[in-house]
């Protein structure tokens, strides 16, 4: 028999022999699956209930979003990367309007930063709550997924309020934001950071010391600090291992350094370590939220550019050169001086990186996103070797990987 | 005599009433199209090439065998346990030799390394 | 003595329908979906299906795993060319009746994503009974087009055997 | 450092420095970049210069490595230009792992063959796909839109209105 082949991907040699003379098994944890996060599929060789290779095959979800974003032009561009890691969208937005920023060579102002600092808390927040209520509801935790989605709920109210989106905000634009916070959103958003600590310590106490879970967690997908650093792993799936690598410290970006938090750390380098650095991480989000909520300055949301924003409404009907910036604006739009650059900012996978080439038009020559889904996934081989069938649901979790960010 | 039985009669032809009809049911209402693609495999969405029926490791079978044996066991405690008051110190006794014999046996096996898995 | 006077005499407390009418009404009431979730349409399919926006009034909230044991495949998120085969296969394997949902924009047209990587609407490889704009819709819009659905099924009654 | 004999030239570019190497040795380059210090390779892709107005491009693929150091913070950007039908250069999959499955992706965008990479197969198209999408000269297809400016029917008389 040749190998086995299944779509084009070789597998496994037949016949290879387990340990007690079973042959190996090969399962497809296909694109359809409920433990997968999304439309991940992987070929697994099993000898009985212990997985012996394991290949992860992606590309279910490819949407062409960078092929996209070279046919859009630079404002039009926004749209689009909040929909390739869709639990983290403004993060994405924040990545590259960084980028187009740094090629523009322009600053926004400080009540832009603080905004921007806000919804990518707000967003790393909502991306931990799916991740704990979809793991816990693979791990049997039914409850943990109505608990996570009713804060998320608020979580949504509030980007509505802001943006009037519920997900996909595309609420920062190179340049800025796309509108001032309201003054009922600061509101909803003072009376979220006192309620969310009582609601994280509810979560604790469903999850931390519950016997179930640690079973199916401690030891389970071991991934120690020079493996993790090997393979380019990053944000909880490297705090997990003890390395204490945070964007948002190492490189800080948007206003990041004026804000006092920790880098959530666990040297337990296996899943429930990874466990309590996303638990850190949302309480870590709050106080993040609470000291820029008390520190934001006023003043304009938005640079004052005229190429690159186009004019408040009611300037249109005086003054001439308005309408020349608005017409200008939304038909050929603004164009970047030619340039490379990369930008990564901190998502709640990992590191979300954008990397643009610009050749002076005014539509990008090549957008590249690093997905961190992408590398993280990498990493799936080497955690579930020897682990059972089981175990390997609880390690596809713990990767957290999103398959929209991963394929783009 | 045989009134006594008459209860589990009518719960049997319930039960049998009661599946027949949903059987039946589904059977007449529910469309009915088989084709080719339908009655493939079904493995999360690809359609598996790979032969399913592999020769699995002899580590199942023990376990398999073990379990029908002490499951067993367990069913003729129930007999027994409902007459305890009435059989007094005999049943006792025949069942303490009954279980030590398997409890020989649960040693050996232990000892034996038939349990643990690896 | 029709069958209504014979519900007169019997002081009202009969129900007189047809049997496609019960066999409607069972099927709409109970319409269980696949899990079938591919991009950002899937979370709000799950926070549907959670405590704040609750599919389960409509008998829905039984998200079933395998094709075999559900009639409703709701297309939720953008179907990518490799992933057509996939969503057509899945599609097959579902047990008659079955119904389609297509959640969201990308499903239905492809989207803002017109280009060569995406199936520029689910309804070239599926027949699709219900189509949702938004992108993604809100909660509210899946159980708005859940129950169009279901007066849809409850209205066919006896589908033909074969 | 890289050995200064492979560097070709060097700059800043919006605040990221970057170097170019030539295409035969980006292997040793990023070995020595390694060696050095920059032990992870946050990313590695294509550019496609084809028919660029701006700026005198030597080749038409850029393959572009993005290096960093994890103590230091520090980060470059190593440049290799390459030309030819399939374009081909050294893989770097056995100094960084990550650069497995991108390496794979740039191949299945772009086409550029990595020499002695394990296991050069499409990762993100279906298998069978004819075409390098990334590539310029790749249209970006789906279906043509009436009321757009790629739309030339739309933009001659209408007759059908």
């Amino acid at each position: 028999m040749t190998d086995t082949v299944a779509q084009g991907v070789t597998i496994t040699k037949t016949g290879q022999t387990g340990a007690f003379g079973g042959e190996l098994l090969t399962v497809n944890f296909g694109p359809q699956h409920p433990s997968t996060h999304g439309v991940l599929r992987l070929i697994v060789d099993l000898d009985g209930e212990q997985v012996k290779r394991l290949k992860p095959v992606i590309g279910y979800l490819h949407t062409g979003i960078e092929k996209q974003m070279e046919a859009l032009r630079w404002q039009q561009g926004v749209t689009v990367t909040d929909r390739h890691d869709y639990l983290s969208p403004p993060i994405n937005n924040l990545a590259y309007a960084l980028a187009v920023e740094r090629l523009l060579g322009v600053e926004v102002p400080p009540r832009a930063q603080a905004l921007r600092v806000i919804m990518s808390e707000l967003t790393r927040l909502s991306s931990h709550l799916v991740w704990m209520g979809t793991s816990g509801l693979e791990l049997g935790a039914m409850s943990m997924l109505m608990y996570c989605f009713r804060e998320r709920d608020t979580i949504l109210d509030m980007n509505e309020e802001i943006s009037g989106f519920r997900m996909h905000t595309s609420y920062i634009r190179p340049g800025g934001v796309s509108a001032d916070a309201t003054p009922r959103f600061l509101e909803m958003l003072d009376d979220f950071t006192h309620k969310m600590p009582g609601n994280v310590d509810e979560y604790e106490a469903l999850l931390t010391n519950n016997p179930i879970w640690r079973q199916r967690t401690i030891g389970i997908g071991r991934l120690s600090a020079e493996d993790a650093k090997v393979l380019g792993a990053s944000g909880p799936m490297l705090r997990g291992s003890g390395v204490a690598w945070d964007l948002r410290k190492a490189i800080p970006y948007s206003g990041y350094e004026n804000y006092d938090f920790e880098v959530a750390t666990s040297d337990l380098c296996d899943c429930y370590g990874r466990y309590l650095v996303r638990i850190k991480e949302m309480r870590e989000a709050v106080k993040i939220l609470r000291q820029a909520l008390d520190r934001l300055p006023d003043g304009p949301v938005n640079v004052d550019d005229r190429k690159m924003l186009p004019p408040p409404r009611e300037e249109l009907e005086t003054s001439m050169e308005a309408v020349i910036h608005h017409f200008k604006l939304f038909t050929e739009g603004y164009s970047v001086p030619p340039g490379d650059v990369y930008v990564a900012v901190e998502s709640g996978r990992g590191e979300n990186g954008c990397y643009i080439v610009s050749d002076g038009t005014h539509k990008p020559r090549r957008v590249k996103f690093r997905s961190a889904s992408f590398v993280n996934l990498q990493a799936l081989e080497q955690m579930s070797l020897g682990h059972y069938v089981a175990d390997m649901i609880a390690i596809i979790g713990t990767a957290d990987a999103v398959l929209g960010d991963c394929d783009r | 005599m045989l009134d006594t039985y008459v209860p589990v009669l009518i719960f049997v032809l319930i039960v049998l009433g009661l599946v027949g009809a949903l059987v039946t049911l589904s059977f007449v209402l529910g469309p009915a199209k088989p084709y080719r693609r339908k009655l493939l495999p079904y493995e999360s969405g690809i359609i598996p090439d790979t032969p399913a029926m592999r020769r699995l490791s002899v580590r199942f079978y023990l376990t398999a065998m073990l379990f029908i044996i002490f499951d067993v066991e367990a069913v003729f405690f129930y007999p027994w346990a409902v007459l305890l008051r009435q059989l007094k110190w005999f049943g006792l006794i025949e069942m303490g030799v009954f279980i030590g014999i398997l409890l020989i046996a649960l040693a050996h096996i232990w000892r034996k390394g038939g349990l643990d898995w690896e | 003595m029709g069958i209504e006077a014979l519900a007169e005499s019997m002081g009202q407390n009969f129900l007189t329908t047809t049997l496609g009418k019960v066999v409607g009404w069972g099927r709409g009431n109970s319409v269980w979906p696949a899990q079938f979730g591919l991009a950002c349409c899937a979370i709000e399919m799950i926070a549907t299906a959670t405590a704040g926006v609750d599919i389960g009034r409509f008998g829905s909230e039984a998200f079933r795993a395998s094709p075999r044991q559900s009639d409703l495949m709701i297309v939720s998120g953008r179907v990518s060319q490799k992933m057509a085969p996939i969503l057509r296969t899945i599609y097959d394997q579902m047990p008659e009746p079955k119904w389609v949902i297509s959640m969201g924009a990308c499903a239905s047209t492809g989207g803002i994503f017109n280009n060569y990587a995406l199936l520029q609407g689910v309804d070239k490889i599926v027949p699709v009974d219900v189509y949702i704009p938004g992108c993604p819709p809100r909660p509210e819009d899946l159980l708005n087009a859940l129950m169009i659905l279901q007066e849809r099924i409850k209205a066919q009654g006896i589908l033909p055997r074969q | 450092m890289i050995p200064e004999a492979l560097v070709l030239a060097r700059g800043v570019s919006a605040g990221d420095d970057w170097v170019t190497v030539d295409a035969q040795n980006v292997h040793d380059a990023l070995a020595g970049l390694k060696d050095d210090g920059y032990g992870l390779l946050v990313f590695l892709t294509c550019v496609d210069h084809l028919a660029e107005a701006s700026g005198e491009w030597p080749r038409r693929y850029e393959v572009v490595y993005q290096l960093r150091n994890l103590e230091t913070r520090e980060q470059i950007r190593v440049r290799a230009f390459i030309d030819g039908d399939p374009p081909r250069i050294e893989s770097v999959s056995d100094l960084f792992p990550p650069a497995n499955w991108d390496e794979r992706e740039t191949y299945d965008m772009f086409g550029v063959v990595f020499d002695n990479h394990p296991d050069l197969t499409r990762i993100l198209m279906p298998d069978d796909w004819v075409g390098y999408p990334l590539r310029r000269d790749y249209p970006v297809g789906g279906e043509p839109v009436e009321f757009s400016e790629e739309h030339e029917r739309w933009q001659t008389a209408p007759e059908k209105a």
